[in-house]
């Protein structure tokens, strides 16, 4: 199956495209999802491999060691990831990769935390080697950044619901070493690459949703034939579609309201769509050993990263009046 | 249109509800999820003490051993304990509702006195084999084949989705005794004992990370002729009037369960402030008149069920297809109310959300209730 | 085709209804409903026969001539009323036939108008002989009833959505002689018989539907034979349903919740099942000639009158955390 | 992936927005809804200003007549007109987009000549005979019987839908010649002019009380063979290329302009107090987005037609389906910040909503369009 829209990527674009894809099925296969499932211990060898292809440089200048890719092109990268269920700090190694040593190249992991609204959540805590919080300020819009060591930050432990995402909840937020960043930035391409990732899981699901139509056989065809599951495999595919003309658009103008609505359409692309798939593998999907459930709770996990949906409304709303 | 209880009903519910309040406090801590024997112990236990205060197989018919109520004395009894916070009946599920409900009504004297008095005092535990694996929402299509030699059948095949399915006595089981039939024509009705050699059991871990239910194997093994219920190639019919049972009061329960949670989560959301969230407000709003329909056509279902003769009609369908949805909208907005605390796998209402998931799915999924409602409510043909 | 659920009716219960169901048939056929749709004015003739049938004098004592009914009976008439689209203030006649001399008996028609929110809406204007208005006060849930003749009365005409209810606009609310009523019962009784028709009305497009998916063929076969249809007949039927329990109960409570949500639930089943079975009738449905729009456009009206969602979520919630 | 314009491209939109800056406040007043003959003379006039001013069949090939622009130029064409409150393109929607392309497509030289240059300058208008009352979806069970008299075929049948039937000079008409081969086999495609005798328009009444449409009947109505374009029985072929054309840029003047509703619908809400509804408020919020996106869709879809020669795709159907969906909940939304203003037929946004209705409806109901993308672009298997 390929999507009815190909969006009209450069030759180059394809070719990021389909190395990435290339990488997370050599690197990343279904025994390494399973298995990063039972430990949600990060990968370093895969981490590095992922730094060596340029998964965290893709947006540097080449002169400082980079890719001298875009948004546009990272946003292509991370719809992989998302597709694949990569686990780890990805938005935040992507979004860092300049600014702290040895990110860009996959040798140090770091993490980021929203420190916009509570509770402020931390993903794969044990994994990080430095965490970098964004502070909050009005609506989120302005404040600084800060960079600690692991060990001064002090957390509750939590039981994620994403089996691939272990979180710790800051108890207070660490002001540590003051960074010079764009904050509004920084979250506008957090939300970009986190919505990107949304758009690939759910263009994952419908072909998972798909493939299951036309093999499992009940009443004697493939369930596929049935409309009501037509429908919703249909309906899906319309979602994944809506998101990336989103996604894409907002990659390439960047602008804070195309962000919002690109970040509210993946949102809901992704978590639908992994319900709808979930209802098309019926019983099947409602096993741990279904991958469907793995979708459905990070897509859960990423919608309350970096913008939820009401605020998202509220802000496009106003901008209807402005 | 009558919503008032009678006085011998309003009696029964009194009497309930000193019983309920005496007992309640002296029962045991709660045994662990995963703690299978504890928790088969805990509920036998309970079943027990209903036994004894005369509340064991309330609905089954007195010649049964049952106590021949009314289905409104049966909704009052589920509504009751609900509201106590009385144990669930837990691992009594399948020998309460199904398997013995279908002894009674279509096994022989010798078959009712076997099996129905150890189902009532909690002395022996069923649980149930119909799904497998490969037939899915098309539950005739099974594939376990019994296999007629001499005096037993010999059984082999998979089941799955059987709960309890590690600490039971006995498995109903449907099994097909001739291959050569039409599918729905060629299906027995077994009582099989999951001690017998030859049955292995799996545990399966569902989506919520639990393993409430298991896969069941089964090698080879001999179910005597006697055990099997209706007469060959009948099970079928046999095992629909089991099922009619299940959709009829089952989820009386859980209708009062969501309608409790429902003010859980309209306080919490006063509490944390997301109660100024007009949009989650109204939500709630919205699922509060809801649960309160869902809960007058339960009535209603009942009341009805009391006029045919017990047997609940298919307005069951009409009530799971909404009843499913409402329930996966109260933990969505149970989420909602918690934001990124529904992030935390540990919380009551995350499990009760995932496991919500599968009310779409299990005892028939939304579509294919859709067509029972469609072809034998509404009359449209038949058709895919 | 039946409903799966009679909700144990009494027998005199089943008469009733059945008795309207056959008057209704036999003076407002379809012909005579078309015949309205081109001219809305009421047929005086019918007011009078519905009047003598105990149509409004329904729940009036019977040594006040009345037939000494309640609610119930009543949501069971208009019920009926409902699915045969029967045009006229049948609401204000129904609640207000013990107070206005002659409207029991069909001899006088009286119109009513909820003051509680702008814009103040007076159906079937030219065919009243008097107005009542219920007052608003905070929330609506206190004030007065006043009587006026309709010339003194002052409203601009609007063209109403719905061909079968000709609407005016008061300008002014005019406060005439009080009445001595119970306006928050009569609130009450207002939205329950309004959800009752709309009830009816969600019954009878589910039934419309229906028929026209048996009837219909294309692609050679019925069209209710795809399973798309189908599954939009099985959710109108459940949506009629679950209305159903909901009105019926509040008919027998009277509390204001129940009534609230019937009316909520009510008006959702009438709206999205008119809509729904227009969609399954397709391009025929479309046409004036058609009835479906005819259901949908009193749907539309009937869920502004007495008490609309937005309201009714918030009073619902509101008693959630009292 | 790319959103940027060309400079040729930009060069084109400023000379437009010149054109349209200095012409459109010269024109004449719009003539009413119910006058038809004022109607066909406005369109026609605004398609005669655009043939002299170089703008007449924007995006048909060049040997057509056309000005063989780019898709994307087209794109900015209609969204440019638009957005200046150009008049539509009216009466002259058939010959533009359906009867012209396929003339172009599939006529001879002389019927190119004979039908195509009328079509550009306003001169002749077109309307479209191909829906039947008992076909409806199945646009290919069509009845309506041509049957071979020498050098003419006789028509017989009724076609519906038909829009500016009252005022058209030609008919592009479906019918079947070959009654005995597979359905979509024995159809051809015929131009049929419209005062031809036999030949009755009977206005059709659509909901919205207003007759945007006509039935057209047939009674023996002989049409030259020589106005059949395309080979006999081929007809099904050659129109589908007319379709694909309407489904790829019939709506990008519509997206726009729900934008503008949209905040049109804000700043109303604003006013009159109903902003304060966080619910209504977020809803509009959410609309936002989702014409952004089917904005963004839209210059996609027509990107990749220009890499594809100008066949629009399948993505026509997604769009499509997300597009009917969004534009109804638009008129919803406008009917909650109308409150009980909504019950005024006399509001142009409640006249919208009930024209709204049909978008789900027309063209292939969102039913038929779920199947098409299950189907063509999922490739599940064909059933029900």
């Amino acid at each position: 199956m390929t999507g009815p829209v190909d969006f009209q990527l450069t030759d180059d674009q394809r070719a990021l495209r389909a190395g990435t894809r290339e990488l997370l099925a050599g690197r990343f296969d279904r025994d390494r999802l399973r298995a990063s499932v039972d430990d949600p211990a990060l990968d370093r060898a895969l981490w590095r491999e992922l730094g060596a292809a340029g998964f965290f440089a893709l947006r540097l200048p080449e002169e400082a060691g980079g890719v001298g890719l875009g948004l546009p092109e990272a946003a292509l990268v991370f719809e992989e990831a998302g597709r694949a269920l990569l686990p780890g700090p990805l938005v935040a190694c992507q979004v860092l990769a300049g600014v702290v040593d040895g990110v860009a190249t996959g040798e140090k992991i770091v993490g980021l935390c929203d420190g916009a609204g509570e509770p402020w959540l931390w993903e794969h805590p044990a994994a990080c080697d430095e965490l970098i919080v964004a502070d909050g300020g009005a609506q989120g819009r302005t404040g600084g950044a800060f960079r600690s060591a692991p060990d001064r930050v002090v957390c509750a432990p939590m039981a994620s619901v994403d089996p691939l995402t272990p979180l710790a909840r800051l108890t207070d937020l660490p002001r540590g070493e003051p960074l010079p960043l764009d904050v509004p930035r920084l979250r506008r391409e957090a939300a970009l690459l986190t919505a990107a990732q949304q758009l690939g899981s759910a263009a994952r699901t419908v072909e998972m949703a798909v493939g299951h139509a036309r093999e499992r056989e009940q009443f004697g065809v493939p369930v596929g034939s049935f409309q009501a599951v037509k429908h919703l495999c249909a309906q899906m595919l319309v979602r994944a579609e809506i998101a990336r003309s989103a996604v894409y658009a907002a990659a390439v103008t960047e602008s804070v309201l195309d962000v919002t609505g690109a970040k509210l359409l993946a949102d809901e692309a992704a978590v639908r769509n992994a319900r709808d798939c979930l209802q098309v593998h019926g019983g099947m999907g409602f096993t741990w050993e279904a991958d469907v459930h793995l979708h459905l709770k990070r897509a859960w996990l990423r919608a309350e990263c970096w913008g939820v949906a009401s605020e998202a409304e509220e802000l496009l709303a106003a901008a209807l009046v402005d | 249109m009558d919503l008032t209880y009678t006085e011998e009903e309003e009696d029964f519910r009194a009497r309930l509800r000193e019983w309920l309040a005496k007992v309640l406090p002296g029962l045991p801590p709660k045994p662990a999820a995963t703690d299978w024997p504890g928790r088969r112990a805990y509920d036998a236990a309970w079943q027990r003490m209903l036994y004894d205060a005369g509340y064991a197989g309330l609905h089954w018919p007195r010649d049964a051993g049952g106590q021949g109520a009314t289905p409104t004395q049966h909704l009052i009894f589920l509504e009751e304990t609900e509201r106590a916070g009385a144990p669930y009946v837990g691992a009594s599920f399948v020998g309460l509702l199904h398997a013995g409900p279908t002894i009674a009504a279509e096994g022989t004297a010798e078959q009712r006195a076997r099996w129905l008095p150890p189902i009532l005092r909690g002395d022996e535990i069923w649980c149930q084999g119909f799904s497998e694996p490969d037939a899915g929402s098309d539950l005739a299509a099974l594939r376990t084949r019994a296999v007629r030699d001499g005096d037993t059948y010999v059984v082999s095949g998979a089941k799955i989705w059987t709960s309890h399915a590690e600490v039971a006595d006995w498995c109903e089981l449907l099994v097909r005794t001739d291959p050569a039939a039409p599918k729905h024509r060629g299906i027995s009705w077994l009582a099989m004992p999951m001690d017998a050699p030859g049955v292995t059991v799996r545990p399966l871990r569902t989506l919520a990370g639990s393993t409430e239910f298991a896969e069941v194997f089964l090698d080879e093994v001999r179910v005597p002729v006697g055990n099997r219920v209706g007469a060959e190639n009948d099970g079928w019919r046999v095992t629909m009037v089991t099922l009619s049972f299940e959709r009829g009061t089952a989820f009386v329960g859980e209708v009062v369960a969501c309608r409790r949670v429902l003010g859980a989560l309209a306080r919490t959301a006063r509490a944390n402030g997301r109660w100024d969230d007009a949009v989650l407000r109204r939500r709630l709003g919205r699922l509060s008149a809801e649960f309160a329909a869902l809960w007058r056509l339960t009535q209603w279902n009942v009341s009805e069920a009391q006029g045919s003769g017990g047997v609940p009609g298919a307005g069951g369908s009409v009530f799971k297809l909404r009843y499913s949805h409402a329930r996966q909208e109260l933990y969505d907005a149970a989420a909602e109310v918690l934001g990124a605390g529904a992030l935390d796998a540990d919380h009551a209402w995350v499990a009760d959300r995932l496991s919500s998931l599968s009310y779409t799915i299990a005892a028939g999924t939304s579509q294919i209730q859709q067509n029972i409602v469609a072809e034998r409510i509404l009359g449209l043909p038949k058709g895919r």
